[in-house]
């Protein structure tokens, strides 16, 4: 694909320019179909419609049409506020949640960097946005607001040690932390004869590895029933209370980027990402990016079930989950697929 | 009470509490409401946090006040008290015209005929189900589920829609009158009741599977807010609140009204399953459960109600009671709703008193809270289940 | 001009600046945000010497981990949650003298350096190696590294977990709070 | 079961005649007026006293008889366990209208007073937070009085309409 762009622009800035703002329109772009499916799926799961006039058809531009609003809509910043924090706050949220994107592999043909230590780096990037949420929660001056921050804080700082150790018994199988060659190494063609070479077939202890993995991302997008930083009916809105307008939007934003991020992260690491599911069969460069989106909308799909299904748990009730269940279990894990693998 | 002034976030600092280890911590006084999504209205609840957990919290109230007794005595009619009745729990408001129908024709010595007792009976346990349904889907709400909200509001509508169909309103009804009724049900009432009692069923099996035994819920509602048995009566606690401490009281069936004696139905009591008796949990269940009772009540009140009966035969021209005064109480969804009305001969009431559940067992809320945490607060609030247009009046 | 010395000076600009703001600043939250950038600018140095590893480390470590904990540890230890959250300058005499002797000291290794750049090798894979050595040479540090971190957790738990007074249900009505005697 | 005659009888050996005056000939339902000064000491009596054991106070309203220049608080009181009612009265000048609490009796007398002083203006000695409830704290004049004049202004905002 860079052969291709740089066909006919000059090389240069320009091309590492276009390149960067490619997950950026997919993101853009995406987050505006995932709010509309949201609704669609909240809609049809309370045996009701959702949005349904505008655009015509099944209000496909609802989306559209509150954008326009929210940017028209006044900004506005608590008298009180830290001025300069307060609106700062959101960018650096989604900067954090773009920038994990540069490690993505969308297709066999487009990574916006190929490091070395991608999903180490995807973890680290993400780290971010607890501080940027924690800016937003002081700088708002408000009670609820910083209860919001802490819980984020403390959230973000748990969940991250088995979202990291569930990624390391892939990376034990695999040997690498660069996510191309992670999905490269799942291209072989079937395993058992009939599956995909993926890694979630790759020993039962990956499916126990995945399944404590999305357990682990839900509480990292702060998705039902992990989302206690915004809790409405406790919290109000946690840090979001006093945000109106875009830069509410930028932390939706950011929330639905989170859960693409976190979806695709799945999907490259334990389903094959850009690899087809027929073997060689529909593959290729631009099969690959559908493929890889197709993946990750399907996790995407299942948060969203999830979050109009389940109530919400109580922050020690989070913690003691995260601490007394997914730690020990995914080092548990950890060491048996590691044993596995000296076995096999 | 409220400050007027403009100004940020009111910043109270307690001073530093020693907790005798060296480590001295700040609590932290914060406003809970009267705009909060969880506070079931305009409720203030100041909480005092140490961390997340709430060291003391003291309720305010009044923010919907509107002094509905001194409405009344103003009426110059006690006919017209009736639609001020309506607005105190405006989710139940067939049960709040039954208690002060009831209490007047005490008063007056009024005798209804069978058919408006029926009716009576058949609307108010609707009214009941409408009201639990409500109640437990906010419940659900303020736990963090929200779809279960949506299917309560479903039946609701079914519920409603019979409602608008006999008396034309939705939600504030001035349906059952001193002595009768607005106008008889129409046709196809008692169809309409018997299709919605027999799709009504399976849907509490539905919510019991989708909210009430769901791992997550239970985990936030069990030994929460735990309310004992003598704490409740001294209190003054009543209906689904008093019954989930386990106390089995129902006037529906110790202090019989109207016709209430003629039906078989259970008085369901928390028994503390899944946690500690009085929890939470136990408070919602027991509206679960008394809905399926409410069901049993009105398919027997279906069977049984007369065909013949003018709905106006006991409607006085002119109300005008003799001097004399009553304290009348009746079982509404919330609890003990009495009414306190003294006359003196003339055309208005000389003191109409509303001793409204809501409001005795929102003043509960201190003394089973404290300890808890803020996401608690939140499923104790729902769990009380307050309409504060009742607490407020 | 390429791409990488832009990167460079825009960032060396910002990380100068930032640390400017970190130490001038009188709002230390600010100064708490403004070390964020700092650090996570220098992460970005890493990144350009192609230290993909360092630089991500530094990231997590630093923004991920020891900057929240800053942050948590100024906004729960200060008097009162929103008052402006002011420093000052104390022990001019001592400070003065010390940070005379780091600049000369940073001096001195300015000038005493043979400043020979070597060309950056793109594209090696530092990590392979990394690991090795972790589990080889440096067995030894490494796991007594762990071993320390691990007694400092714990030490941090056993001195933050304190007994709360009991708190007890159904107490006689609590008096009414500061806020409402105010009134 | 006991009917408010035989209470009364128990009442006044208990606390002697002239503490508590029966009246059964208005209509409905009879009830017994008591002191003032012994309301508490009668509320504990009533909800401790073996075969009485009133736990529950129903109801607690002020009214204000304006003819007569006073002030009542009436109490509904059940058995939860003995299973009978009893209405109490307290009858006050209405320039002076003080009586002790019950709200140590019976929790649920603590907002049912406060909302009483609100209305009314009746002080209760004793109770732990007497506050106004409904009203705001500074807000002036009992509204319930049958004499009560809405105030024309409240923190610079109109009151009517």
């Amino acid at each position: 694909m860079q052969q291709f762009l740089e066909s006919f622009l000059p090389a240069g800035p320009l091309v590492v320019f276009v390149f960067s703002i490619i997950p950026l329109m997919i993101i853009l772009v995406y987050a505006l179909f995932a709010i509309w499916l949201e609704r669609k799926v909240a809609g049809h799961m309370q045996d009701r419609l959702g949005p349904m006039r505008t655009g015509g058809w099944h209000g496909w531009a609802q989306t559209i049409a509150d954008l326009v609003k929210m940017i028209q809509k006044e900004d506005i910043v608590p008298a009180k506020a830290d001025r300069f924090l307060f609106k700062m706050a959101p960018f650096i949220a989604f900067a954090a949640s773009y920038a994990a994107f540069v490690a993505i592999p969308f297709s066999s043909g487009y990574i916006g960097s190929m490091i070395d230590v991608g999903v180490f780096y995807i973890v680290a990037i993400t780290s971010l946005l607890s501080v940027s949420i924690i800016m937003a929660g002081w700088a708002s001056n408000n009670k609820w607001s910083l209860l919001g921050a802490m819980r984020t804080a403390a959230q973000t700082v748990s969940y991250e040690i088995p979202t990291v150790v569930t990624i390391l018994s892939v990376i034990i199988v695999t040997g690498t932390l660069n996510l191309m060659e992670i999905t490269e190494l799942q291209s072989g063609n079937t395993f058992l004869g009939f599956l995909p070479g993926w890694l979630i077939f790759h020993s039962p202890f990956m499916v126990i590895a995945f399944v404590l993995f999305f357990i682990a991302t839900l509480a990292e997008a702060h998705r039902v029933p992990f989302d206690l930083p915004e809790s409405e009916s406790e919290l109000v809105g946690g840090y979001q209370t006093e945000y109106s307008g875009m830069r509410w939007g930028l932390f939706m934003l950011t929330e639905y980027a989170d859960m693409l991020l976190l979806s695709l992260l799945g999907a490259a690491l334990f389903f094959g990402g850009w690899n087809s599911p027929f073997g060689s069969y529909l593959d290729g460069p631009l099969w690959g990016a559908f493929w890889m989106l197709l993946k990750g909308m399907i996790l995407v799909f299942v948060m969203m079930w999830l979050r109009w299904t389940l109530p919400r748990l109580r922050v020690d009730q989070l913690m003691n989950l995260c601490w007394k269940y997914l730690i020990p279990l995914s080092f548990v894990n950890l060491v048996l697929i590691a044993l596995w693998e000296m076995i096999f | 009470m409220t400050n007027v002034k403009e100004k940020g976030p009111e910043v109270t600092l307690t001073p530093p509490r020693d907790t005798g280890k060296g480590l001295k911590t700040q609590e932290m006084v914060i406003n809970m409401g009267p705009q909060h999504p969880s506070t079931h209205g305009v409720l203030r609840m100041e909480l005092t946090l140490d961390g997340e957990i709430v060291t003391n919290a003291i309720p305010h109230i009044g923010y919907l006040h509107r002094c509905f007794e001194k409405h009344s005595e103003a009426m110059n009619d006690y006919a017209k008290v009736i639609p001020y009745v309506d607005r105190m729990d405006y989710v139940a408001a067939m049960n709040n015209e039954l208690g002060y129908a009831i209490a007047m024709e005490r008063l007056m010595d009024i005798r209804v005929n069978d058919r408006v007792e029926y009716i009576r009976i058949i609307m108010s346990e609707l009214q009941r189900i409408a009201s639990h349904l409500l109640a437990i889907g906010t419940f659900g709400l303020d736990i963090g589920a929200f779809t279960p909200f949506l299917y309560c509001f479903i039946e609701r509508e079914k519920v409603l829609d019979i409602f608008e169909k006999a008396s034309g309103a939705r939600l504030l009804y001035n349906y059952i009158w001193i002595g009768g009724l607005m106008n008889d049900v129409p046709a196809d009432f008692k169809s309409d009741t018997a299709e919605f009692v027999k799709s009504f069923r399976p849907k509490i099996k539905e919510l019991n599977d989708l909210l009430s035994m769901n791992k997550i819920f239970i985990d936030r509602t069990a030994n929460i807010g735990v309310l004992p048995e003598k704490v409740a009566i001294n209190y003054g606690v009543s209906g689904p609140s008093l019954r989930g401490s386990g106390v089995h009281w129902d006037l529906r069936r110790d202090d019989p009204y109207s016709i209430y004696d003629r039906f078989d139905f259970d008085v369901i009591v928390g028994k503390g399953e899944m946690g500690t008796l009085g929890d939470c949990w136990d408070r919602y269940i027991v509206r679960v459960r008394e809905m399926e009772e409410s069901l049993k009540i009105i398919e027997q009140a279906l069977d049984q109600m007369p065909e013949e009966g003018d709905v106006h035969e006991a409607v006085p021209k002119k109300i005008r009671p003799p001097a004399g005064e009553i304290y009348c109480r009746t079982e509404t969804p919330r609890g003990e709703l009495g009414y306190y009305i003294i006359s003196d001969k003339s055309t208005s009431p000389f003191r109409v008193k509303a001793r409204a559940p809501s409001f005795v067992n929102l003043s509960v809320l201190p003394a089973i809270s404290i300890g808890a945490m803020v996401a608690d607060m939140v499923a104790i609030i729902g769990s009380i289940d307050i309409v504060l247009g009742e607490v407020d009046r | 001009m390429d791409l990488f010395a832009l990167a460079f000076y825009a960032f060396a600009i910002l990380i100068v600046g930032c640390a400017a703001i970190m130490v001038f600043s009188k709002n230390i939250i600010h100064s708490a945000f403004a070390l964020m950038f700092t650090l996570g600018g220098l992460a970005v140095f890493y990144a350009l010497l192609y230290a993909g590893f360092v630089a991500v480390t530094q990231l997590l470590v630093y923004v991920g981990g020891i900057l929240v904990l800053i942050l948590f540890g100024v906004m729960l230890t200060t008097q009162g949650y929103f008052d402006k959250v002011q420093t000052r300058t104390v022990n001019l005499l001592p400070a003065t003298i010390f940070a005379a002797i780091i600049g000369i000291l940073l001096i001195f290794v300015y000038l005493s350096t043979d400043w020979t750049l070597n060309p950056l090798e793109d594209g090696e894979v530092t990590l392979t190696g990394l690991g090795e050595l972790l589990l080889t040479d440096f067995m030894l540090p490494f796991q007594v590294t762990g071993v320390l971190l691990l007694l400092a957790i714990i030490g941090a738990v056993l001195m933050a977990a304190r007994t709360r007074p009991p708190l007890q249900a159904s107490q006689p009505a609590p008096k009414a709070g500061p806020e409402s005697q105010k009134e | 079961m006991k009917t408010t005659e035989e209470l009364h009888q128990i009442l006044s050996g208990q606390f002697g005649e002239e503490a508590c005056e029966l009246k059964a000939d208005e209509k409905v339902a009879p009830w017994i007026i008591v002191k003032p000064d012994l309301i508490r000491d009668i509320a504990k009596y009533l909800r401790d006293e073996k075969g009485l054991r009133f736990d529950s106070l129903m109801c607690l309203s002020g009214v204000h008889y304006q003819k007569e220049n006073e002030l009542g608080v009436t109490y509904h009181l059940y058995s939860t366990t003995e299973k009978h009612k009893l209405t109490l009265k307290v009858i006050m000048p209405e320039d002076d209208a003080h009586l002790p609490t019950v709200e140590q009796i019976w929790k649920t007398a603590d907002w049912h007073e406060r909302e009483a002083y609100d209305m009314f203006g009746i002080r209760f000695d004793g109770h732990p937070d007497p506050r106004r409830i409904l009203c705001p704290d500074d807000w002036e004049g009992y509204p319930l009085r049958k004499d009560y004049q809405v105030q024309e202004f409240y923190r610079g905002m109109k009151v009517e309409y």
